[in-house]
């Protein structure tokens, strides 16, 4: 009990993690069609920005200034760069922020060294939140799942009460005419790329020091992320946060469990021997293979419900 | 009173030289039509002074000089543009289409000329159709769609190109009736139109253009009796 | 991308361009014989036919994969176990025959992973290769008798007694094995691009809807030209399995297919021997850049990027874009202008390289010495002298830059819409 | 002459800080050893080579350095890489008689290397996983409160040989002691060990064995610390880059490591490289072997008065030579270094028996014990093919 | 056997909750040309889609030369001899006038998936297309790429692609559209030309083309086929004036 009960949670507040990085993504994806293969590397930069600030002048400033400072730098990363490759369509805007997360990363490592930097948690966040039988859960977690929260309730908002959305979502297919229409389309990209960036950055800030903050935590991360926003279905934000959920849980979980084909034989009563066919297959465990279930999902997923778990359009 | 003054407009893609010198005006509560040939420039010139094209000259809109800007700033003065292909946007729906059409940070305190209620009740098919993706809409609806879409701009002078292109002919009458209303109701219209009986019907006064300048202005009137400049310009 | 460039190079009888292809191929070793270049040369020769097989996708039929390692990693482990099965005797065959394997196992996959990657487009199916590509990559660590976990395969290639004395274990027999079989691939593929299916795979590329109007089954026309490309990945992974002698798991992650799409971009996917530029590059990039600077990452980044911003029809349009002005006799009215934007450009260049060696030093070397060996001279980076001589050169490189930019651009652009008037008058 | 070393390594990516640690360590020593001549007239240099972390990279780079006329390697980050390596140059040395090259192994300790694949050009001077695993299963039974253990390593070869071993070692030496569980994950990927912490909670383990290392080590022990697990861990890899930082404070008294040095030993031998090295790098030596390999090389190059490598690995087979931790030897049957062990505590500074601190976080490795190098040794299955 | 190239039989079609083609049934015999004339939105454009299998039907049956085609896949239908053009321009703007209808006649000439036949030798596909290139009058833009081309000439070559593949039922969404008179003109030209003896479809909105073309016009509102009679009978009927051509002269000439 005690093990479920505290593996669940662990699930959810490393699926609000992956909820409140896949949420830029998404915003980015969804509004401007834009891949951003850079975004974990924006990611990485908030929680740099946050050691630089915090041994400065402490976290909570680094809490509001480090994703300030990331959202401005993708704001003008849009404006300079993103902006003039726009016109030449999606495959090249995505190949632009693939080079940049090779630059941003190496820009790091050149400021900040190879090595990790020692971002502590705040002395104020640092201890049991409370115990559950014998095993505490950090106030750090719950302060992530916060945050997370606050996140998800603001986006939403933002999207629902005004048309940034809309503009933006027109303006993919006809930007001459939303601007005709009197919207200044140019700022408003910027603004959303820069508030997607800024998301990460928050995220990076809170992910940093809740695990380690080096120049590999980029890449480590990359991947998961894509998955999180194509199994909610691209442009959902309600999706991307029932995916990071899911998947969070699910990789949790399937870490804990070590059943495979041959303890489940075992237990009906059939014992399948190191020589039988085809054992190295069957004596996997799902602890083992916890690492696929998230492509797997993602591959059956896009086989099986195109548009994502809430998505609504396809491709 | 001169509501769009153009002088002397040279509009250009990339390098192609396209408009030599147009000089045409507007004035408030008048519909006027820019009749030609395909290809000579008509759009062209609805789309310079849109700023979608780059242009030299001068583009006066009630007085200031709009040539330069960029076109979400002229639209904030007060001009609206309907474009010729349509352009709805297709993923989202038809009332989201015409959600768009508000300007956003409307400074004006009074209420705008026209709701959705209106556009509504212009065309009802369109409210059958207010929750489809607009770019399922067939291509007749798509063009009052348009229509409309600009017209929650509440615009000063509103600009159309072609807007009875894939009309069943009893809509192009319907149309012609609206922009008689707009015009009742203060708006200035500038066409853009293929079709001459409609144009020469509704319109208060009349523009030729043919290779990039005007060759011909006056009342419809005017043109009607001009066997010439219909016989080289108009190709009837 | 951009504007489709229509200009078809000097219209020479075919078989001059693929017998100077051949003599260029015989004739490489000789030409670059220092040190390393052979195997230099090798891997270049392998990325070209796996950048050509990724283009067969990517600029042929508009299918952006993600996953394209996936066939030619599967086609080097099927390669590298039936060469150590030969080792041991349980096999015999043919060494040279061994990229056949790989492209049989690279289009074997094909078969079995395009049917539900090509189900989709657009970016559905980018986003299923890249969930396929992973897949493959987390299930390499599961099975380790195949794929060998971490440390990966190794092999030797030679096997058995020397047929003619080719043992293939000093490199050049492996270069000309490589030679040979870029030939062979490069005809075929050039081939598909003559066929039947290779031009119906550019419809599907401009507007797929259409395609499945004149009678043709989009799915199946992607499906087929994936199995095809996968083969010819294959082939280029069994050439690396006999060239390196070890196969590890990230022969088919997600990092070796984002570098094949990298480099075929760079090297542009707008033409057919695009990729075989991009190899040239990506390999001098990856392998030499790595050598000569600690900050060769950084390079590439930025590389990559003013290539998507400037030139995203990448080298081959630069250089077929300069073919073109050339030929029309009017390089001499853009060479100007050119010659002192380039000149501006690498001066800018050379200062950004200075001042990031520079910063390098200063910070990750910074117990080493403060000196640093570069363009032959010794450059002391704690100096602020240094510091202020570099950062004028940027400087005075970017404002030259932007004074000249204007200009080139001007004339280029009348040179280009001069040439686009003539040819149209010429079709008219 | 010069004798030229290609330090072949991860100079960039994730495993990038521990890869410029010991290149650091090795050109710091280099320049002390030409300083005082330990190949007499010949002189060391030790030159970086980024292999990216990965075993087909890292023949590239081979392949380079050969060509530009290197005939020593180094290499320790990672068996996987290691393996890959001793493979090449075994092939490398076959194909080309008269150019061979030698390759000097500082880290990487799968013993395979030095039983069923022990090459003749390989020499290891970081004792294997299994020595350590003896020395460290030898500490351990004399623990009478650890009951039950859990193992948890990185899923490649040398996760799974300190797996292996741990579990036969144990079984040997402390029947009574239940093995609760055990688990390899993808090495470098995982970001939230909470998940095996609660899986090593929910087994009631006293102790954690753990050959992890970087970024892995450290965060399982963090989440360890946010979950109140209140076991012990016995690690490899405790005082390599970064992990010092990243378990802070949460690690006293809990986090233990076997390995061939302390910079906290009985003399303080290499004080003076401690503190010349920080002083010049800003950063720990913690690589010992790098002295090992230099101090070893230099008295071989002065025996075989060459710096020829076929000749130079005659002089290294069975060479005794003097390093930081004492005497230690080249076994000639499989070219296993053989050498002392120690077993240290992750503790407060306290000037005395604790002076260095690692990674400025005012603690440091305090030596629980000197294993000697008998104690560790393993018996050896190599067959070596000697030359000629 | 009926002597119909294409029958429709209670056609309907629901997007949702909405019908939009409500029980349509029309007969063309073979060799006659149709025109569809309707408001908009009255579903002529659906009912084509319908037709040359992008949507699947709802129910009723759509009879191909005496045979159901209702679950087929668009490519399998034109393979069975049904060609359609679409109201938004439609074509493959990379490559050249010449490689587009090239592409559009390897099917039916039996190439298929071939990827072994050298598409420069293939001497029927080259005559075939060039003989498409002369009739449609693109002779001159023969090798321009595709999206290069004026509207007009785009509005032909769409035409070409379609008819290439020598399908003897053809099915043109509004050709002439955006089309100056004389364009127009010559289309209707074109169009003439490039049916004969074929089962001819086509909607339009001008009415001088509709007149100009069509042995028979069907009617469609409301995604029913309200009438269907020659042209001059059409001109007449009360029902189709309120429905469509309002007061304007059916055949207007300024
Ligand atoms: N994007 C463009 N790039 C280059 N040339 C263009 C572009 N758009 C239009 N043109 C050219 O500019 C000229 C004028 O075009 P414009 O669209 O203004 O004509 P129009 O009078 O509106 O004709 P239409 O009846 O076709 O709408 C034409 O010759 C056309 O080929
Ligand atoms: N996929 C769809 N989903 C929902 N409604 C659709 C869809 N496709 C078409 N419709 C609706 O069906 C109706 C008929 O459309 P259709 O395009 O067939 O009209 P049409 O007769 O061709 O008109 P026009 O002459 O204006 O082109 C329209 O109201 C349109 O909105
Ligand atoms: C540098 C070390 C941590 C490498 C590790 N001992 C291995 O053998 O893989
Ligand atoms: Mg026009
Ligand atoms: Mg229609």
């Amino acid at each position: 009990m005690e093990f479920t009960l505290i593996t669940l949670l662990n699930g959810v507040s490393y699926g609000l993690l992956l909820f409140m990085l896949s949420s830029g993504l998404t915003l980015i994806f969804s509004m401007m069609g834009v891949l951003n293969f850079a975004h974990a590397s924006f990611y990485m930069l908030g929680a740099y920005f946050a050691y630089a600030i915090s041994i400065k002048i402490g976290f909570w400033p680094a809490l509001v200034f480090a994703p300030l400072l990331v959202g401005l730098l993708g704001a003008m990363v849009e404006r300079y760069g993103l902006r003039s490759v726009h016109k030449y369509g999606h495959i090249p805007e995505l190949l632009f922020t693939f080079g940049l997360s090779y630059v941003i990363v190496e820009l790091v490592q050149l400021i900040w060294g190879r090595s990790t930097v020692p971002y502590p948690i705040p002395a104020s966040l640092d201890g049991p939140l409370f115990t559950l039988y014998t095993t505490t859960f950090p106030i750090y977690r719950g302060f992530m799942m916060l945050v997370a929260l606050v996140m998800l309730v603001s986006i939403y908002l933002l999207l629902t009460r005004t048309r940034i959305g809309l503009v933006i979502q027109a303006a993919l297919t006809h930007p001459d005419t939303v601007e005709a229409l009197g919207h200044n389309v140019p700022r408003v990209f910027m603004l959303v790329f820069g508030g997607g960036c800024a998301l990460a950055g928050l995220a990076g800030v809170v992910g940093g020091n809740a695990f380690v903050t080096e120049p590999g935590m980029a890449s480590t991360l990359g991947s998961i992320i894509f998955v999180v926003v194509v199994v909610g279905g691209m442009g959902s934000l309600a999706g991307a946060f029932v995916a990071s959920l899911l998947i969070g849980v699910l990789q949790t979980f399937a870490v804990a469990l070590d059943y495979s084909f041959v303890t489940m034989f075992a237990k009906l009563g059939m014992a399948i021997t190191a020589n039988a066919p085809g054992y190295s297959l069957l004596s996997l465990t799902i602890a083992q293979v916890a690492p696929i279930l998230p492509y797997l999902l993602l591959v059956l997923i896009l086989i099986f419900r195109p548009r994502g778990l809430l998505g609504t359009r396809e491709g | 009173m001169s509501l769009l003054t153009i002088k002397n407009l040279n509009a250009y893609y990339g390098k192609s030289h396209v408009l030599h010198g147009v000089d045409m005006q507007v004035n408030a509560g008048e519909i006027v039509s820019l009749l030609g040939r395909n290809g000579v420039g008509r759009s062209t010139t609805v789309k310079a002074t849109m700023g979608q094209v780059d242009a030299t000259g001068s583009i006066l809109f009630k007085g200031e000089e709009i040539i330069g800007l960029k076109a979400f700033q002229i639209a904030h003065k007060g001009l609206g543009y309907v474009p010729e292909n349509r352009d709805i946007f297709p993923t989202l729906t038809v009332e989201q289409n015409l959600m768009l059409g508000q300007k956003s940070g409307r400074t004006t305190g009074d209420k705008p000329r026209w709701s959705m209620e209106d556009m509504y009740q212009m065309f009802p098919r369109l409210r059958e159709r207010r929750n489809t993706q607009a770019g399922v809409m067939s291509g007749g609806e798509q063009q009052m769609l348009t229509l409309c879409r600009t017209l929650m701009g509440d615009p000063d002078l509103i600009m159309i190109d072609e807007p009875t292109e894939g009309l069943a002919p009893k809509i192009v009458e319907l149309v012609a009736e609206y922009l008689k209303e707009l015009k009742n109701r203060g708006i200035s219209v500038l066409l853009v139109e293929q079709k001459l009986a409609i144009a020469l019907e509704i319109s208060q006064r009349v523009y030729v253009m043919g290779h990039g300048s005007i060759v011909f202005e006056g009342t419809p009137a005017e043109l009607r009796v001009n066997e010439n400049i219909r016989k080289e310009w108009l190709e009837v | 991308m951009s504007k489709p460039l229509v200009f078809k190079p000097i219209n020479l009888a075919r078989w001059i361009i693929w017998s100077s292809f051949a003599i260029l191929l015989i004739l490489a070793p000789m030409m670059f014989n220092t040190g390393g270049s052979l195997s230099l040369l090798s891997q270049m020769g392998t990325l070209m036919i796996f950048g050509l097989s990724y283009n067969m996708l990517l600029g042929q039929g508009g299918m952006l994969s993600f996953g394209h390692a996936v066939y030619s990693g599967l086609g080097a482990f099927f390669s590298i176990h039936a060469m150590n099965l030969m080792t041991a005797g349980s096999m015999t065959f043919p060494v040279s025959m061994i990229p056949l394997i790989g492209g049989i196992a690279g289009m074997f996959f094909g078969v079995l992973f395009g049917y539900v990657t090509t189900k989709k487009s657009g970016t559905t199916f980018s986003m299923i290769t890249l969930g396929m590509v992973e897949l493959v990559f987390a299930c390499s660590l599961m099975f380790p008798s195949f794929f060998g976990g971490e440390g990966g395969i190794s092999t030797n290639r030679v096997i058995g007694s020397s047929f003619l004395g080719i043992t293939y274990g000093p490199q050049i027999q492996v270069y000309y094995l490589i030679a040979f079989w870029l030939f062979i691939s490069t005809i075929g593929m050039y081939a598909f691009t003559q066929t039947p299916l290779g031009r119906i795979v550019n419809a599907v590329r401009d507007n797929p809807e259409r395609v499945e109007f004149i009678g043709y089954d989009t799915q199946w026309v992607r499906y087929l030209t994936l199995i095809l490309s996968a083969f010819f990945a294959g082939i280029a992974g069994g050439l690396s399995a006999i060239n390196f002698e070890i196969v590890t798991a990230e022969n088919v992650s997600a990092i070796r297919s984002g570098a094949v799409l990298l480099f075929t971009f760079i090297g542009g996917v707008g033409f057919f021997f695009g990729p075989m530029i991009g190899a040239i590059l990506g390999v001098f990039l990856t392998v030499m850049l790595s050598d000569l600077t600690k900050a060769w990452q950084l390079y590439l980044g930025v590389f990559f990027i003013l290539i998507v911003m400037y030139a995203p029809g990448g080298i081959a349009s630069i250089i077929m874009m300069n073919l073109r002005v050339a030929k029309f006799g009017m390089f001499k009215r853009v060479w100007p202008s050119m010659w002192k934007l380039v000149l501006a450009a690498t001066v800018t260049t050379a200062g950004v390289i200075l001042a990031v060696e520079m910063l390098y030093q200063r910070t990750l070397e910074a117990t080493q010495s403060a000196v640093i060996e570069m363009f032959g001279v010794s450059i002391d980076t704690a100096s602020s002298s240094w510091w202020l001589m570099t950062i004028i050169v940027i400087a005075l490189g970017i404002f030259a830059c932007a004074k000249l930019k204007g200009g080139f651009a001007q004339h280029w652009g009348d040179v280009n819409t001069e040439i686009e008037e003539q040819m149209r008058r010429a079709q008219a | 002459d010069t004798i030229k070393i290609a330090y072949i390594d991860p100079l960039s990516g994730p495993f990038a800080p521990v890869g410029q640690n010991i290149l650091n360590s090795y050109q710091y020593i280099a320049d002390k050893a030409n300083a005082e001549k330990w190949g007499g007239e010949h002189k060391f240099e030790v030159v970086g080579f980024d292999n990216k972390g990965s075993p087909q990279e890292s023949l590239n780079v081979l392949k380079t350095v050969i060509d530009k006329g290197f005939r020593y390697i180094t290499q320790g980050n990672g068996s996987g890489v290691g393996l890959a390596l001793l493979d090449a140059v075994n092939k490398h040395n076959e194909r080309n008689p008269g150019k061979e090259i030698v390759y000097l192994n500082h880290a990487a300790v799968d013993p395979d290397m030095t039983n069923s694949k022990c090459s003749f050009w390989h020499f290891r001077f970081d004792s294997n996983s299994d020595m350590k695993m003896e020395a460290l299963t030898t500490f351990m039974a004399a623990d009478k409160n650890i009951q039950k253990v859990y193992i948890i390593g990185q899923n490649y070869s040398f996760g799974h040989q300190v797996t292996r071993a741990a579990k036969e070692y144990l079984a040997r030496k402390r029947p009574d002691i239940q093995i609760v569980g055990d688990d390899l994950h993808p090495i470098g990927q995982v970001k939230d060990f909470s998940p095996y912490v609660a899986k090593i909670k929910a087994s009631g383990a006293d102790t954690v064995i753990t050959g992890n290392w970087g970024a892995d080590l450290a965060l399982l022990i963090k989440s360890a610390k946010d979950a109140d697990l209140k076991a012990n861990f016995y690690t490899y890899y405790g005082s390599t880059t970064g992990v010092p930082t990243a378990m802070g404070a949460s690690g006293i008294d809990r986090v233990k490591y076997v390995g061939y040095w302390n910079a906290n030993n009985e003399t303080f031998a290499g004080k003076d490289i401690i503190e010349g090295f920080k002083a010049k790098y800003k950063d720990d030596y913690y690589s010992m072997a790098t002295y090992s390999v230099l101090a070893a090389m230099g008295q071989a190059v002065k025996q075989a008065k060459s710096i020829e490598p076929a000749k130079v690995a005659i002089a290294l087979e069975g060479l005794n030579f003097k390093s930081l931790n004492g005497e230690a030897s080249m076994r000639k049957v499989d070219h296993q270094i053989q050498q002392p062990l120690y077993i240290a505590t992750w503790v407060k500074t306290n000037g005395k028996d604790v002076k260095f601190d690692q990674e400025n976080t005012g603690m440091g490795w305090k030596t629980n014990q000197k294993i000697d190098a008998f104690v560790a040794s393993q018996p050896s299955s190599c067959q070596m093919k000697r030359p000629g | 056997m009926t002597g119909f190239s294409l029958e429709l039989i209670d056609v309907r079609k629901s997007f949702g909750s909405a019908e939009i083609i409500r029980g349509a049934s029309l007969q063309v015999p073979k060799g006659e040309r149709f025109a569809i004339i309707g408001p908009n939105g009255a579903g002529k454009s659906t009912l084509f889609n319908l037709i040359s299998g992008r949507f699947p039907i709802t129910s009723g049956d759509i009879l191909l030369n005496g045979e159901s085609i209702t679950t087929l896949k668009p490519y399998e239908i034109n393979r069975r001899g049904l060609s359609r053009s679409f109201q938004i321009t439609n074509i493959f703007h990379r490559l050249s006038v010449y490689e587009n209808l090239r592409c559009a006649v390897l099917w039916s000439l039996g190439y298929k998936y071939s990827f072994w036949d050298r598409l420069n030798g293939l001497k029927d596909a080259h005559e075939r297309a060039e003989a498409v290139l002369e009739q449609i009058g693109l002779k001159r833009r023969r090798n321009i790429t595709a999206g290069l081309l004026t509207y007009a000439e785009q509005r032909a070559l769409e035409i070409g692609i379609t008819i290439a593949g020598g399908a003897d039922v053809i099915l043109l969404d509004e050709p002439t559209a955006g089309m100056s008179r004389s364009e127009s003109d010559a289309a209707v030209e074109l169009i003439r030309k490039v049916t004969v003896g074929k089962s001819l479809l086509m909607v339009e909105h001008d009415m001088s083309v509709v007149f100009g073309l069509a042995d028979k016009i069907a009617v469609v509102v409301y995604g029913e086929v309200i009438a269907c009679d020659t042209p001059a009978n059409i001109r007449n009927n009360q029902k189709v004036k309120d429905a469509y051509l309002g007061g304007h002269a059916p055949v207007e000439v300024e």
